[in-house]
């Protein structure tokens, strides 16, 4: 430990020789850095931590995630229920799998677009990589539950709207 | 959120840690890439998706939608997750044989030497009349006209039945009495250039979703486009419908007449069609009879729309207006299933539907066609074509019409006049029948225990002593097997090869992918070695494997005017599909039938445009048909309509979809669809036990409280093997086509 | 102390035993990771005995290899924070 | 600023149940003093000033905002009133599916989404893109039809 402390404030020594002012701006850009690290970490981006998120045991009777999601997730259940994949019944466990994983579908509360995508999109897949390259995902640009069909009244979808 | 400094570092040190694996993610699942890709067709519905099947290690590993088919790579639900239903573990290995009241495991040869041995007592006892097969429109096309040859030429039982009987008689019915010949003129193709969908009796949505999705992105892409629903709930479907009549159920073909009416009112029709290529035509005294337009116009006289409006209670101008979009469009496509099909009126309501087409000219040109979908993917060319039901021989033929048999007899190579004149029973009467005049029955790749209506009735029959039942399944917890007295295990969908025919007159070729588990065999194989065992002529089964029947089907197929010679092995391997007629080898396949150029059984310099080559005269008919009720109509003690339908997670009984976790989840059981009206009248709460009984027996079911059943109508699916909703159902039949009327009958509803 | 964290690579058979038999060590949080089959172990521990730490997972019978994937030291050297 | 206080006055959320008028910064500075408190304050008032002097406030997107300002809606500040997680702010019982969600929050059964503003948006405020969701409706019926 008191080796650690040495090599420290030997480097310190060795950058501010002979120029001590230095230390103050560089306090103050340490100060900043932590400041800023905290609010960024403490409060992140959207707080959807999904990578803890767990589903818990769902019944028999709950069996429909859609009927429940209605409700606990209304927004994004509505943006399914209105987007292509609504519209075409392309339901929750199709991409998600089941909460309790036993399914057919690995459960992901983000699934993995490359395997997901890739059973019924797999041309359209192969088109976008010859045409772009490789690219990160999909949703990025096609929203998996925003690609409207209806509440645009079958209008350009969200995702053309935006790259407008 | 309270968390102290030292929690925050461990939180950032997991997430750390996950980033991580969230990159490896993909790297694994890419390692876990199938090795082949072998082609194949869905197992599923009749739109008969092309499929990639992803082998690794000689198992399936993953399926995914064909590029080159008409599906363009897409898949349903049910298809993306097919590789859960063939890894399932729950499939038969080793034949069975009853003894003592339970299914053992027994030898192949025990299991055909039995079953053999008592068709063949059967036979000589009480004659061919008491030896049947029940078939599917799940069955390889190879496998039913295999089945269909045994029976008919080599033991001269026309007891050949099907579960297309329950499905799809009704529009055969509706095509050849109007056209003269089976199948539907159009193409998939036609939706990509229809500008009016008339969707009548279906929810192409749930059960079709990949037309659906054609049919919707063809509306996204034109907003001209104008779609108008007609059925009793508000479905999926009904969700982009620009009109959707909310009919009383069995009221359509008031409605579908009204429709015609306003069309001649409007002078919406297309005179120059219909005054060259339609005859009109009207049964008198069970006759058909000549008619002329003024006759025509005559009986529509009576359907006004505000006739027609009370009927049907919608209103008259949604009636008015429905005609309208359907006769001013620049195309106009019908699609129906179901809802028009499993009904005592189901070969009237096929033929007025094909009324609208013909009078306003709205056939044979890219996109305007009527269009039946079809719920299997093999009834089209496993059953109808092969005519592998109890009145019909191959390509179109009838068993009543001698020269037709005589034709079947010279092309089998039989003695003149050797096939049995008289058709065989159709499947209700069949399965009436058994333990009784029917002995012997062989069932091939159906689940007949829980699919046919007023089940009760007939399991009574299938549990008598006096029955012999063999049946060929793949799985295990089919309910059909209760009664079974031998069982064969079967190879299941990619672990054979053979030719499904879908709803567009497409002929594909599943190619074998994978090997099948235990003793289990392909079905052709099953058959050849009971046929030979019950001592049909080796000449007539000189066949070794699916693809030998193939080869002589094909050369069958020329002498009719379902001619696909053109389409050999060779060919169907390479491409994803064709559609017949394709009598050479260097033929595309045909999008649109009866048409000059398009067609090939129409002549290149026949003097008309359209031909309708089925019928004598060339021309197709236009029917007059009356509104008549269903046949159970609800009344003061049972005073609700109970239908029944599909889930889009479901397939039929079951046996397959509910292999899926993900699907088993999703409905784990049967329930009732009540309209929010009567919930609140009858006190129902959603979830709550209600109770339907009808004449014919009675069911509790869970509820769910919705807008989706108009009021007055309950629905409730049928593949929940353990509430068997068609012990409910009527059974009453279409004169014509023999296909009962699953869709309607009258219900009490209350709570339990 | 310094935390750290770790991902341990098992096989999806072994996934529920390696995670019991983590879950009883008293300075690791464990999160189990269904594809691939792993478990992220965060550890409080001096950073002294994390390499032994690290030597201990690799034994757990089940455990395919181990990668570390983050360190925090700083309380170590200012001696305070830790609560 | 307008918009916003036009917005909470019109939402479920002007009034606590006493019908004393609910203030911006109960719910989205952090109630306990430390340094969440400090931290947050500061850089809050100091983009504040910023935006006032240099930003153009007519212009915001709201789309993006609404996710950033939903990292500063503690929920802490929202327990200080709802003290039950099974009964409404009205004292009845919540439906079984909020139950359920409510239980995977507190751990018991499944582990749900870490704040209560992840699931429960547009409390206060309703942006015109949020509006057509159904579960806004009741809100939206009390915003003028137009504008913002």
């Amino acid at each position: 430990m008191k080796k650690l402390r040495q090599f420290f404030t030997d480097t310190l020594n060795q950058i501010t020789l002979g120029r001590k002012w230095l230390i103050i701006p560089m306090a103050l850009a340490v100060l900043a850095l932590a400041y800023f690290s905290y609010l960024s970490l403490a409060f992140s981006g959207t707080r959807c931590t999904w990578g803890q998120a767990q589903h818990g045991e769902v019944t028999d009777a709950q069996s429909d995630c859609y009927a429940c999601h209605k409700k606990v997730t209304p927004k994004i259940a509505q943006d399914w229920n209105e987007s292509k994949h609504g519209m075409l019944l392309v339901k929750c466990y199709v991409c998600h799998g089941l909460p309790d994983g036993k399914g057919a579908v690995p459960f992901s509360a983000k699934p993995d677009a490359k395997v997901a995508c890739q059973r019924c999109h797999a041309p359209a897949i192969e088109r976008m990589y010859t045409k772009f390259g490789v690219r990160e995902g999909c949703n990025s640009c096609h929203g998996f539950h925003t690609n409207s069909l209806h509440h645009d009244a079958y209008a350009k979808s969200v995702s053309k709207q935006k790259a407008e | 959120m309270g968390c102290t400094r030292r929690e925050f570092i461990k939180y950032s040190a997991a997430m750390a840690a996950l980033t991580f694996l969230g990159y490896g993610c993909g790297r694994k699942e890419a390692e876990a890439t199938p090795d082949t890709w072998v082609k194949g067709v869905c197992r599923f519905c009749g739109t008969g998706c092309g499929v990639m099947v992803g082998v690794r290690n000689g198992k399936v590993a993953m399926v995914k939608g064909d590029p080159n088919n008409h599906n363009k790579g897409m898949l349903c639900l049910k298809g993306a997750l097919l590789a859960s239903v063939i890894n399932s573990p729950d499939r038969l290995t080793t034949p069975l044989i009853r003894k003592g009241g339970t299914l053992v495991k027994a030898t192949w040869e025990e299991a055909l030497d039995l079953t053999a041995t008592r068709f063949k007592q059967t036979l000589e006892q009480f004659g061919p009349k008491a030896v049947a097969y029940y078939g599917s429109g799940q069955a390889l096309t190879e496998e039913s006209y295999l089945a269909n040859k045994i029976f008919k030429a080599g033991l001269k039982s026309n007891n050949v039945d099907g579960n297309p009987r329950l499905c799809m008689a009704s529009a055969v019915g509706g095509y050849v009495s109007t056209f003269g010949k089976d199948e539907p003129m159009g193409s998939y193709e036609d939706m990509d250039s229809a500008n009016c969908f008339f969707i009548i009796g279906s929810n192409t949505s749930e059960c079709h979703p990949i037309l659906f999705r054609r049919l919707a992105a063809r509306k996204q892409s034109d907003p001209s486009v104008k779609i108008i629903v007609v059925d009793p709930r508000l479905t999926n479907t009904a969700r982009i419908a620009d009109l959707h009549l909310p009919v009383v159920p069995g009221t359509d073909l008031a409605l579908m007449n009204a429709m015609a009416h306003v069309i001649f009112n409007e002078e919406l029709d297309d005179s120059k069609f219909h005054g060259k290529y339609v005859s009109f035509k009207a049964m008198v005294d069970g006759k058909p009879v000549e008619k002329s337009l003024e006759d025509y116009r005559t009986f529509l006289a009576d359907y006004t729309p505000e006739k027609a409006a009370a009927i049907c209670s919608v209103p008259a101008e949604s009636i008015v207006q429905a005609a309208k979009l359907f006769a001013n469009s620049s195309a106009t496509m019908s699609l129906w299933c179901m809802g028009l099909n499993q009904r005592i009126q189901g070969v009237w309501a096929n033929n007025l539907v094909h009324n609208l087409h013909l009078i306003t000219g709205k056939i044979c040109k890219p996109g305007s066609t009527s269009f039946s979908l079809t719920g299997q993917p093999n009834a089209c060319g496993g059953v109808r074509d092969t005519g592998s039901l109890a009145h019909l021989l191959p390509g179109g033929r009838l068993i009543a019409n001698q020269e037709h048999r005589n034709q079947m007899e010279e092309i089998w190579g039989l003695p003149k006049d050797s096939l049995n004149p008289a058709p065989g029973l159709f499947t209700t009467a069949m399965f009436a029948a058994l333990g009784d005049t029917v002995r012997a029955m062989l069932v091939l790749c159906t689940n007949p225990a829980q699919s046919l209506p007023n089940v009760k009735k007939y399991t009574a029959n299938l549990k008598k002593s006096t029955k012999f039942l063999a049946i060929i399944e793949a799985f295990a917890d089919a309910e059909t097997l209760k009664y079974a007295d031998v069982v064969f295990p079967a190879a299941f969908w990619c672990e054979r090869e053979g030719v499904y025919g879908s709803g567009e007159r497409r002929y594909c070729l599943i190619e074998k992918a994978v090997a099948s588990p235990g003793e289990a065999r392909p079905s052709v194989n099953i058959l050849l070695d009971l046929a030979t065992r019950m001592g049909v002529d080796p000449k007539l089964i000189p066949f070794k494997n699916s693809a030998d029947i193939w080869e002589e089907w094909r050369e069958i197929s020329a002498k009719s005017a379902y001619n696909f010679k053109g389409m050999t092995r060779e060919r169907l391997r390479k491409t994803s599909g064709l559609l017949w007629p394709c009598p050479t080898e260097d033929h595309p396949g045909t999008k649109i039938r009866y048409s000059r150029g398009d067609d090939p059984m129409v002549p290149a310099d026949h003097p008309d445009k359209y031909f309708f080559y089925g019928n004598p005269n060339g021309r197709a008919n236009v029917w007059l048909r009356p509104h008549k009720p269903a046949a159970e109509l609800p009344d003061a003690e049972y005073p609700f309509i109970l239908t029944t339908g599909r889930v889009i997670d479901q397939w039929h009984t079951g046996t397959m979809t509910n292999k899926v976790p993900e699907i088993r989840k999703a409905f784990p059981a049967a329930f009732v669809e009540v309209n929010q009206e009567d919930a609140k009248r009858l006190g129902i709460a959603n979830g709550d036990n209600v109770r339907l009984d009808t004449r014919r027996g009675s069911l509790v079911l869970s509820a769910r409280v919705g807008e989706v059943c108009r009021p007055g109508l309950v629905f409730a699916p049928f593949y929940d093997a353990q509430k068997l909703v068609n012990e409910l159902t009527v059974d009453a039949v279409d004169e014509a086509s023999k296909q009962p009327e699953f869709k309607i009958c009258a219900v009490r509803v209350s709570k339990a | 102390m310094a935390i750290a964290s770790f991902i341990i690579h098992t096989t999806r058979q072994d996934l529920a035993g390696v995670k019991a038999s983590l879950s009883q060590r008293r300075d690791a949080t464990i999160l189990p990771w269904e594809s691939p089959p792993c478990l992220v172990a965060v550890i409080e521990r001096p950073s002294k005995e994390l390499e032994r730490v690290e030597r201990e997972f690799k034994a757990t019978p089940g455990v395919l290899s181990v990668a570390t994937a983050y360190l925090n030291i700083e309380d170590e050297l200012g001696g305070e924070g830790a609560k | 600023m307008k918009r916003y206080e036009f917005e909470l006055k019109r939402s479920s959320h002007a009034v606590d149940k006493d019908k004393k008028p609910i203030t911006c910064e109960q719910c989205h500075i952090p109630r306990r003093a430390g340094i969440d408190y400090l931290v947050v304050k500061s850089y809050l008032g100091v983009r504040d000033l910023a935006v006032h002097f240099f930003g153009d406030t007519k212009d915001l997107d709201r789309r993006n905002m609404q996710l950033v300002a939903r990292r500063f809606v503690s929920d802490d500040n929202c327990r200080q009133c709802h003290q039950d997680l099974m009964l409404t702010a009205k004292g009845k019982s919540i439906s079984p599916e909020g139950k359920k969600a409510h239980e995977a929050w507190l751990g018991k059964d499944g582990k749900g989404r870490r704040t209560c503003a992840g699931c429960h948006s547009n409390m206060a405020h309703l942006p015109k893109f949020d509006r057509r969701y159904a579960v806004n409706a009741a809100f939206a019926a009390k915003l003028p039809p137009e504008g913002e």
